[in-house]
Order: C-alpha cells, then structure tokens, then sequence
C-alpha cells in the first residue's frame, strides 16, 4: 500500500516515516525523500481532484512494480519559501534496493504527471525541464 | 462542457473555468483547440505553440487525437512542474 | 563534505537531516536512508578504528563523485533489536538524481566496506550476500 | 606483530589478538595464513576456508599476495556484513 496526500499544510517528514513503519520488524530499508524550494520563493498551482487522481495511479503502479513496498507520499500547494519542504516520499521494504527504486519511481513519474505548476516570484512560470521528461522515461517498458 | 484552465493558459485567457458548447464539427482534443484559439486575442495567446499544451479530461491526461464526445470536463494547461 | 561517525548509541534521523541542511536555500534534495534491524535481534561487532576509516575513505569518494552533495552516515555497533535503526545516510544536493545516486553508493560501498559483522540471536553470524557484491560493483569503473 | 581476529575468526581461534613473531620465510599475507594454520586446530579452522578470509593491514584491505614487511597490525576477518 502506498498512500497519498495533497495538502497545503507542511509535512513532518520524520511521523510520516515513523508512522509507515509503526509495528513492524520485517523491514529492512526505510527510505525517506523530501524535495526543497531551491533559492526563490514559489507558489505551487494545481488541479484539486485531478492531482489526488494521478497521485493516486502513481502510487497504484509503483505498488504493482514492488510488492512488497510500502509508501507515503505528500504534496504540497500553494505559497512557499525558500528552503521549505515542497514533497515528501517515503517507502519502506525488506531490502533496501527496492525501496530506493520505489521512491526513485514515485519522484520521477509525479514529477511528469501530477498536475502542479510551480510560479516563482519575481521570475514567473517555471518550464518544465527534459531532464524530469528523460529520468521519468527510464522506467517505461 | 466544462473547460478548466491552469498557469500561464489561465492567465493567457484571464479566467480559470468557463461553459461552453462547441459546434458539432469539433470532434478532437485538435479540433477544440483550433476553436477555442479563435475566441478571443487571449485564448489565442494561450494556445499560440501547442507543443506546450497539455490536455485533461475527466482528469486523466489525453492525446491531441483524442475524441471530446462524452467529456464532463476539459482541461488544458502547460507541462506539469510538480514534486 | 559527507561526515561519518560510529556510535552504539540511537540515533535521530530527522535530527541529522535537519542539521545537514540548516540554513541552506540552495538544496532541492533531502535524502535519506535509514537501515533497519529485520525479524531477528542481532549483536553488530566491528573493527574501532578501521571502521572509522573505511567511512571515512567511502565518504570520500562519495565527495569527489558527486562534488555538490553534502551528507551524514552514521552506523552503530552492538546490540539491536528487530525494528532497531542500524544505520543512516543522509544526502543532499540540488537535484534529486545526485542525492540519491551519492546515497546509494554510500548504502552499497559501506555494506562491502566496513568491518561490520552481524550476529543473530540464536542463528549465529550472518553470511555475506553476493547481492551486496554486486551493488556494489555497479560503481566501479 | 598485532594480528587481530574477528567475528567466527576471532570465536574459532579463541581470542581477539594475540602478539607473534612469524620466521623470517613469512613475507605475504597468504604465507602468513599457512604458518597461522599450523598453530592450534583453532587457528586451522578458522582458516581452513580461505575463500571466506579478509585481510588488513594497518586498517587497509589487502590481498592475499600483499608482502607483510613492515605491518603494524594484521587483522583477519570474515566478509564484512554491516550496513
């Protein structure tokens, strides 16, 4: 099971990994991602209903990929300032080359799939970058 | 039909949402866009270079090909900047 | 700079990732990977001193790798329970690709680096994996 | 000379150091693992496996052909299984 969530509120990185493994001794390898705001403050637009939809397919074919990973991923929307956390994912497993392919995938395809638009101030509209189009593209059959 | 808008395509056309009913001859993604292009001065700078065009409906990504029969709701927007 | 330290003791993952990066609007990319104790309480000897070194030189080569990413390990020695933390690596960078690349190759070289030797209560010492060698080897030249 | 033993190496000869002085014909790390060998039927099984024996030299790695002239502290070891 890998959940998501979108929300404007900040994240704590360390209960949500915290929370995923609660309980558990079969896991070998926690993984935990947190994209930053890098140098400029941004706001981060997005499609309520469809960015929880793509999330959510993300999520469903990762878990597909590697079974036997758990995950949680959390994006954020709307104002943030240099050096704030923007997205957190965190996956667990029983070894620890599945579950930095898993959190590799899940940054990687929301990166080109989740419906978000990141608006710097002062600079505008952020364009998208090939380099996301090309890491994302590595995973495909 | 309910077209959404998103980033700078919003700011181009100067709103978010309208209804609107597209003649019968608009039958693709294409089609709706050479329509739609044809509005206004802002809906034409919006979708001037289609290569930087994205399109939704009912919230899951569509190609230019894609057929609009049926559609609740249209979206179109730049490449995702996410994560 | 990728520091290291060896300890007995727990330690706080988020506390180091947030020390790693305090102050700093540059980084887009927090990485981290925390080694779990799996289904069976383990005693972990090393080598003091040679284990201090051996990070030492794979942080190094870390470094000069990937020479925008920062980052912390910390490995622990001696008795731990299942669920217990064994081992942190903390990255960041600007871009995600290289915080993960560094961590995986400090995960991969530490495992076939540092004398560390894991005994399972009542099964006796753990056998290296040929998987840990072939990690490993995918960093070489 | 400081060898040092650990892990199965270390329960099988029964101890974690001991201090030696090998003859003089005893110049790498192979050879020193033969005369080793010779020195109690611990020592013997501990060593009988030699594809299962790490080696350093002064907190280094080293191969079995490496000279052990001038070693402060040679320490034997199974692989390593931290992480």
């Amino acid at each position: 099971m890998i959940a998501t969530r979108v929300q404007a509120e900040a994240f704590d990185a360390a209960a949500e990994a915290a929370a995923l493994v609660a309980g558990r001794t079969d896991l070998g390898a926690l993984v935990t991602f947190t994209g930053l705001v890098r140098d400029t403050a941004l706001r981060l637009e997005h499609y309520p209903g469809m960015t929880e939809r793509q999330l959510g397919k993300v999520a469903a074919d990762a878990a597909a990929r590697w079974p036997g990973i758990i995950g949680q991923v959390v994006h954020r929307f709307g104002d943030l300032a240099p050096g704030d956390p923007i997205v957190l994912v965190v996956t667990a497993g029983r070894h620890r080359g599945e579950a930095f392919a898993a959190a590799e995938f899940l940054m990687d395809w929301l990166k080109t799939r989740a419906p978000f638009w990141k608006h710097e101030a002062g600079a505008g509209w952020v364009a998208a970058r090939a380099s996301d189009d090309d890491a994302a593209r590595r995973w495909e059959p | 039909m309910q077209l959404l808008y998103f980033a700078w395509v919003r700011e181009r056309i100067g709103t978010g949402a309208e209804t609107l009913a597209p003649p019968a001859d608009v039958a693709t993604v294409g089609d709706l866009l050479d329509w739609l292009a044809t509005r206004s001065p802002g809906h034409a700078a919006a979708l001037a270079d289609r290569s930087a065009i994205r399109v939704a409906i009912d919230q899951d990504f569509v190609a230019i090909e894609a057929p609009i029969a049926g559609a609740g709701e249209i979206a179109i927007f730049p490449p995702v900047t996410g994560g």
